[in-house]
């Protein structure tokens, strides 16, 4: 790992967000040598008002739902003049990757780029003010699955798999990662980086502003995310899928749901916190 | 036309503020204009929103200038931003704060104090760190400004706050009757 | 009933009022608001409507499309990048007849990425075939979206509609407006889907067949046959609308221009500006004057000629850009209907309030005494707010 | 002001210029008695406002702490999150009201 | 060495001759050939380059983008709903200075749909702060490409490039052309990265920063500035073209344009024809000219004036529709340039040839009769071809 | 089945083209009460030249990259007006799928649209010359995989596996179909109508022109590609996968290829047939 | 010339105005002697150019066959691209060149 | 400028046909051009393709409408098209068909026959089904309008048909040799 910095302060992410301790260690890690691919969304807008930025290695952005091709453009054009081994890394929202950058991002993996998509995952749209996702988890208020007397659920579709769908694109690497569990990550990250071809990373990105919870808490609850198991860590190298955290027993999904204002409207649906958990449970019950 | 500058930091409630005046100003008569200073700064960050009145309609949209007052949210704000930017001489400021202050700088202003944040707290407004003050310094805006009504901030209050009401209709009413005006 | 709001939740309200069946969106700056205060609207019970949010513009636009096609009225909204991502889709709107109303939150284009107001984002879409109005305040944005739906589904036009309002300008800013009755509201718009063929398996047709040389010419003059008449049925909307709700649009809307020897040609919020700045100019014996477009297609020329037939000097304000041609669009388009007119008005063009750049009075004023100083000799293109360009820094 | 061409920006890192200690209003303050360089706070910092420092001169809970780096909170960016609060295991820091 | 090819086959020919290095591409008629034709001559390892056939156009381009941004020479194809649907990327493409060459096979758009001729789609991005060339022939597509490197990659115009040639005429017509030697090509263009910040490990650079209010208005008028110094830089670069490959180009051809009565403005495939036609109406004695466009941006205002300096009567062929304005492109932006000039030639519109409706030479006969016999009364904006408006069945 | 026909002669595929018959059938099943939705290509192209038309059914196109976001706007629109049982049926090409219409299929998942979505796969962009698209199989000359000294092989990349990233979207139902295999295929449309929700169909799509054999054998070589085992019958119930036709022993994949002029560059090629064989294999040991 | 608004098609099924048989340089012709009407060609024949007609007046190979439905072929519409002469599993019918 | 038109199947190469006449006028000194009928037809349907030759720079983009040459590829499309169309007076057309016939509509022409699909059969050129005529083709059409010499329509297709190049070198001299012409 790299004694340097190569995102540093300044940047205008919210207090406690968590998508800059991400960013930084995931460069720490990948060191000098690496040309970062940004979407439109909260990273790339705290990180790059001109002209100011928080950035000291290579980085671009282009637009919101186009980073997977971006990165192709530089794969491309990186590989004839001969820089073989630099890393190639997109970091893009739930957004932006899950729902308008799927497209590119799938493509991206069927030419199989060297590329490391990394998706920080706040579900939601943070950037434009807590809009839903179709990352966003079932029963999450957002400003778009308002609740009221004919809503008192909130996102009524489940959360995308969007893991499962890269795993589906036989892609040689992908993996949950989440700070809170700080060894996983960095380990995760760097046999990413190690291997070739496209990699996809989906890493939980704690938000209070959008989840609704102080900004000291931010890490506590990316804790509970995994130790529910709502968010299980997990890699799949070539197709094979091994858990990397177990939490035994799990927490209740209770738990993680009630520290968050996005979910207030629930605290007493019991049914839903139930149904919650069953899909929690019938997930950890086929691994 | 009457301009009123907002202060505060994302999250804290400022443009509330502003919208509330609003509101309240036009229930008054007033034709009206409130928003937000159009950033992307995120919570935290100082803000700035604002409130417009006048008798006649207001046809301009452009930025707010030359405010008649000035309300400062958060005072730890105050060694951060040039808050007293392009406020009019003779100009309104109102600050939250506990205790009053002579301050060189403010000279050719009126100056009011009320401590919001106390007021917020004790109502159990927001958390004791972050308190939202925005309805206990409309109180003391209309202690001290006068063009609009307690009685339409109360109003505009209970319409537009759907979540403790009851709790932010007596933060403005303390907040009235506990903000200190006059040169110190 | 007077409510105080924001520009773009006034666009959901509108979209309450004139019974809106299908709202797909996609959030961007500063259009968000508008599916925001659907979706509350409807999980309140306010509005009886099927939200879709989608995963982007194109689809949201394309989910307008299937839902007007089988016989639904529709709202979206949108702005720049998203805008210009329906791009593809906004001339086969138009091109399939379809009548569909989008609220744009004008909002400069990128790169560089930039989130405020100017108007680049509409404007670049003069040619798809969709009817262009710009409010000037809240007010406007509810009435003219109101008006849009009887506009685009009316039997000559059958067009797509976009109500264009300034980002943050209005989009962001409260402001006092009359809400209509929603059952007035109702009678004034009437049904939607009259003479028009949808899908229905009672009565299949097909939509959205290929046309080949020796047809498409025909399809793509009935586009413009409609962009014409559409000038007389807002016309006659316009005035039924003011029989019933009392207030008075035109496609132009000309402000103390008697005598003027300085006009201001202008769209959307920043004509409100204007008027101040041209009342103050009065007041110091300046003639100055507005003449404001609310439609920007149909391109209102016959009524521009009327008020412009004079020698005075124009002062169009472009909130938009042409990289590569003689001046903005606004200016542009006036000179190009102006060529042939008996009068020959001086025009300069003021390019201006990009990005977000606030214009203000002040600036109103000095493009007053800039072109007033101005001689036949003077560059007639102004960027106005210009700063010294730097050097690159490496 | 400088317009470079398409908007880039070679002056990389350069948003250390914009001192975000100012959106502060709580401050945390670490009790080096009680600090164990476990470098949480370090690792979680989301402003990156934590520096690890010679440690030598300050107080630790056990002297064979005394050599290793201490965390030192760096209040020109440090925006008040509490991560550092709430994360650090030996709770040696606490979170103050700002002074005015 | 000469060879004989279908002008799409050409824009391939030039991006070999060229040295580009990555080539995204996605298929639509009429430009397919394109990528064909590369994936051909990579396959024959007559060409060294990274071809990346993508999912979309949106993609393509923004992979051309990020290939451009890392120092390649990035060269890319397409037409119509392809470049509707990369219409968003355009304007990023220009705004972050990027030198990328396209080559568009002019399509009309839909809808609805039809793969054939006209030039809508490329016209409707006249706003994107690319720079367009129309080619007449198959040598001029492959001259043009060549030079399109040479402009686009000029530190005063640091800005991409659309190569326009009219679907089929040009793309699919075989055609004899002169083939220079690539090292002849290679010596003219030069390097590509000269004095351009790219993406370098190296040298560690933020491209594609958001700027506020304070910043935007800068960056959009460099874009303008840098279209502007185009025109001087193409004027430039083609005397240089002349001096090593002896053929000549200008902004704009003009053709028999001494005493003429009317003057023919056109763009593109379609001028070869009028300039027969030309010939013909000179043998009857009747004084007909061409001024052909080859830049539609920036757009050639003091060479279009120069040429138009007399009292003619105009007849701009318009391969494009305006829905909801006063005439088509090419008709209004004549119009504009000319409204402040000392001479005022009679302009009509004549809208023809779109979605490939053949123009012949008697149509342009026809064109030049009903010209000469309008008066100032006539309506100057003629849909040319127009077929009787049949009744709509049910 | 219904006796009337909704798909009707005079339309302009080539002779021997399969997707008539599959659009045919497809209706025939479907009946009057449905709504077609058609993404540019082939299908599109020869079945509504104006002012002539081939459906007797009502019948949309509008691009060729939105096909479900069009769906959805249908489905929306008719559950207003009470049409709960009508249904609607996207036909896109794997190009329309595959490729570029991939996000708007992913997002119409996610919302679980009313849709029964066919993607008719005849493995590469057929309407503008055969260029290869994400669904072109390895090995396979297209246009823009062309053979030569510098690229014996053809396509590189393997097929996208759509039917799989399409099962990892969660939707309740996912198949492959056949028309050579005609029971099976009329099962399966059956099967699909009946259940609510996102389905999903790749119908296996025989090309003469695009695969280059003679007209008449595009059923012959279609029944290959299923008794070769490359392209295998399967569904997939609310996650459950099952094989819906097994061949016993396999017929070597050699025979599929070799009947196919797209293949022509492989005939003597052992190495990659064998490597195909081996994928081949591959999959059907999980099986 | 008849231009719907939209070119939206009412006439649903009209395309049956092109006699896709001009397309056919050959021609499938069934010897019923041989077709046990199974129906298959009618199956797969892309141009829908295969109809059932009433069988009794063809012959048939098995005399229970005569009561069944005969495919007969519509040269209207057959391209002769040949898949019911490739799929008939009688070989019923054959291809010969077109007349001219 | 002189002419021609090519009708087709698609897939039968008439446009290649028209390509290769073209490349070979050009060596022999005109400028030329080919294109086809640009439709959105498919294979089996009537396609037309089209070559003009001039002595001097062929400027026009625009369809053939008053060919100089009609050449049918097929004789299965004689019943099914109007191929005279346009064709002007005292034109060349060119059947590919076994033995002559008198024809009326005819009249006016100078006609040839030659039995391309013969040949193409012979020489192994397509199958026997759909056999590959456009080579054969081009040898009548030099053989009866003489404004392309032979030796360059051979040179037009050994450079340009990769496969089989000498089977349709002989294709093109046979139909030379047996293509009969004159008023039947
Ligand atoms: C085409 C387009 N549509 C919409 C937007 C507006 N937009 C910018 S960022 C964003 C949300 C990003 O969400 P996500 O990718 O999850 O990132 P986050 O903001 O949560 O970090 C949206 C909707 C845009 N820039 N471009
Ligand atoms: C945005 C856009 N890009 C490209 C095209 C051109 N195009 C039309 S159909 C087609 C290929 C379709 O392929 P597929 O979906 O596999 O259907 P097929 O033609 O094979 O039936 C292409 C590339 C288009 N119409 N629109
Ligand atoms: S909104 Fe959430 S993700 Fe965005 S900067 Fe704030 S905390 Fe971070
Ligand atoms: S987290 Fe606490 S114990 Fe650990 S280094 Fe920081 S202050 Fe010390
Ligand atoms: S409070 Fe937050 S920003 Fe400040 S040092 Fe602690 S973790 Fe960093
Ligand atoms: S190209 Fe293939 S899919 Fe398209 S019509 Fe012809 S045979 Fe059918
Ligand atoms: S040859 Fe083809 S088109 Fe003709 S009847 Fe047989 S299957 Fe149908
Ligand atoms: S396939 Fe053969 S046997 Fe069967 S019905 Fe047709 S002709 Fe008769
Ligand atoms: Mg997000
Ligand atoms: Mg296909």
């Amino acid at each position: 790992m790299n004694d340097n910095e190569y995102f540093v302060s300044g940047h205008k992410a919210c207090a406690g967000c968590s998508v800059p301790i991400l960013v930084r260690w995931v460069l720490k890690i990948a060191g000098p040598d690496t040309f970062v691919v940004n979407a439109t969304g909260c990273l790339e807008v705290f990180s790059t008002p001109y002209p100011y930025t928080s950035w000291k290695v290579p980085w671009i952005h282009t637009a919101f739902e186009n980073s997977a091709a971006t990165a192709t453009g530089i794969d491309a054009s990186i590989k004839r003049k001969g820089l073989l081994n630099a890393h190639i890394i997109v970091f893009a929202g739930d957004g932006a990757t899950s729902d308008i950058g799927l497209q590119a991002l799938s493509g991206m993996a069927e030419r199989g780029n060297d590329v490391l998509y990394i998706m920080y995952d706040n579900e939601a749209y943070m950037n434009t003010g807590i809009q839903r996702s179709s990352a966003t988890p079932y029963g999450a208020w957002t400003t778009t699955s308002e609740i009221g007397t004919e809503n008192l659920i909130g996102k009524k579709e489940k959360k995308k798999p969007i893991t499962d769908i890269m795993v589906a694109h036989n892609i040689p690497y992908a993996a949950t990662v989440n700070i809170a569990f700080f060894n996983d990550f960095k380990d995760k990250i760097k046999k990413a980086l190690g291997i070739k071809g496209t990699r996809f990373i989906n890493a939980l990105a704690g938000c209070p502003t959008g989840w609704k919870h102080d900004p000291s808490k931010t890490v506590e609850v990316m804790k509970l995310a995994t130790r529910t198991g709502i968010f299980p860590l997990y890699e799949v190298v070539n197709g094979q899928m091994r858990i990397t955290y177990r939490q035994d027993p799990r927490i209740p999904v209770g738990d993680y749901i009630k520290v968050q204002g996005r979910f207030k409207h629930l605290q007493n649906n019991h049914a839903v916190i139930d149904e919650i958990q069953k899909n929690v449970d019938s997930w950890w019950s086929k691994y | 036309m009457f301009e009123i500058r907002f202060h505060g930091r994302g999250g804290q409630g400022a443009v509330t503020a502003a919208n509330i005046l609003a509101i309240a100003a036009f229930n008054d008569g007033y034709d009206v204009q409130s928003f937000p200073f159009f950033g992307v700064e995120r919570r935290g960050a100082p803000v700035e929103a604002y409130t417009r009145l006048d008798k006649k309609k207001i046809r301009i949209k452009m930025n707010v200038y030359t405010p008649d007052a000035v309300i400062v949210l958060d005072n730890s704000l105050l060694s951060e931003i040039d808050f007293l930017y392009g406020l009019k001489k003779g100009g309104d400021l109102i600050i939250n704060r506990g205790g009053v202050e002579k301050q060189e700088q403010y000279n050719g202003y009126r100056v009011s104090y009320v401590d919001a944040t106390s007021i917020a707290i004790k109502n159990k407004l927001g958390t004791e760190n972050s308190p939202i003050v925005n309805t206990a310094i409309l109180g003391a805006y209309v202690k001290v400004i006068k063009n609009v009504k307690l009685n339409s901030i109360l109003d505009a209050i209970k319409d537009n706050v759907t979540i403790k009401t009851e709790n932010n209709l007596n933060a403005a009413i303390e907040a009235f009757d506990n903000t200190v005006t006059g040169v110190f | 009933m007077y409510k105080v709001m924001k520009g773009n939740e006034v666009t959901a309200y509108a979209a309450m009022l004139s019974s809106v069946d299908v709202i797909p969106a996609y959030p961007i700056t500063p259009s968000t608001l508008f599916p925001e205060k659907i979706s509350e609207l409807i999980a309140n019970g306010e509005m009886n409507a099927t939200f879709i949010p989608t995963e982007s513009e194109h689809s949201a636009i394309s989910v307008a499309i299937g839902a007007s096609a089988s016989g639904s009225r529709v709202m979206t909204a949108t702005a720049s990048q998203g805008l210009a991502y329906m791009h593809e889709m906004l001339a086969i709107a138009s091109g399939m007849r379809l009548p569909i109303v989008m609220a744009i939150g004008n909002r400069a284009i990128s790169a560089p990425l930039n989130i405020w107001n100017d108007q680049q984002d509409s404007i670049d879409e003069r040619n798809s075939g969709w009817i262009q109005l710009y409010a000037e305040n809240n007010q406007e944005i509810l009435d003219l979206t109101i008006a849009a739906f009887k506009i685009s589904e009316n039997e000559k036009v059958h067009l797509p509609v976009m109500i264009c309002m300034d980002a943050f300008l209005l989009t962001h800013t409260m402001e006092a407006i009359n809400i209509p009755d929603k059952k007035e509201v109702t009678d004034f718009i009437g049904k939607n889907t009259t003479n028009r063929i949808i899908l229905d398996t009672e009565k299949p047709a097909t939509l959205g067949s290929f046309a080949s040389p020796e047809y498409y010419t025909e399809f793509r003059h009935q586009v413009t046959v409609a962009m014409e008449a559409a000038n007389s049925v807002i016309f006659d909307i316009f005035s039924d609308f003011k029989k019933r709700f009392n207030r008075n649009y035109d496609v132009v809307e000309p402000y103390r221009l008697d005598d003027a020897e300085l006009i201001f040609v202008s769209m959307g919020a920043v004509s409100g500006t204007i008027k101040d700045a041209v009342d103050v100019l009065r007041e110091q014996g300046k003639k100055a004057g507005l003449l404001r477009l609310v439609a920007f297609r149909p391109f209102p020329s016959q009524q521009i000629k009327k008020y412009l037939s004079m020698d005075v000097k124009i002062a169009v304000i472009d909130r938009n850009v042409t990289p590569g041609y003689d001046g903005s669009v606004l200016y542009a388009e006036l000179r190009s209907i102006l060529y042939d007119s008996d009068f020959k008005p001086e025009i300069i063009d003021f390019i201006a309030g990009l990005g977000g750049r606030d214009m203000t009075i002040d600036d109103f004023i000095k493009i007053y005494t800039l072109a007033m100083e101005m001689n036949a000799d003077s560059n007639h293109i102004v960027w106005e707010q210009l700063k010294p360009l730097g050097e690159d820094v490496s | 002001m400088i317009f470079n061409k398409g908007a880039t920006i070679t002056s990389t890192g350069n948003s250390i210029a914009n001192e975000t200690g100012s959106w502060r209003s709580m401050k945390p303050v670490i009790d080096y008695s009680k600090c164990i360089r476990c470098d949480i706070c370090w690792t979680y910092c989301p402003d990156i406002a934590i520096d690890k420092v010679d440690g030598t001169s300050y107080s630790a809970p056990y002297s064979q702490l005394k050599k290793k780096k201490v965390p030192k909170i760096n209040y020109t960016f440090c925006k008040g999150c509490g991560i550092c609060v709430n994360e650090c295991v030996s709770k040696a820091i606490d979170m103050i009201r700002e002074e005015i």
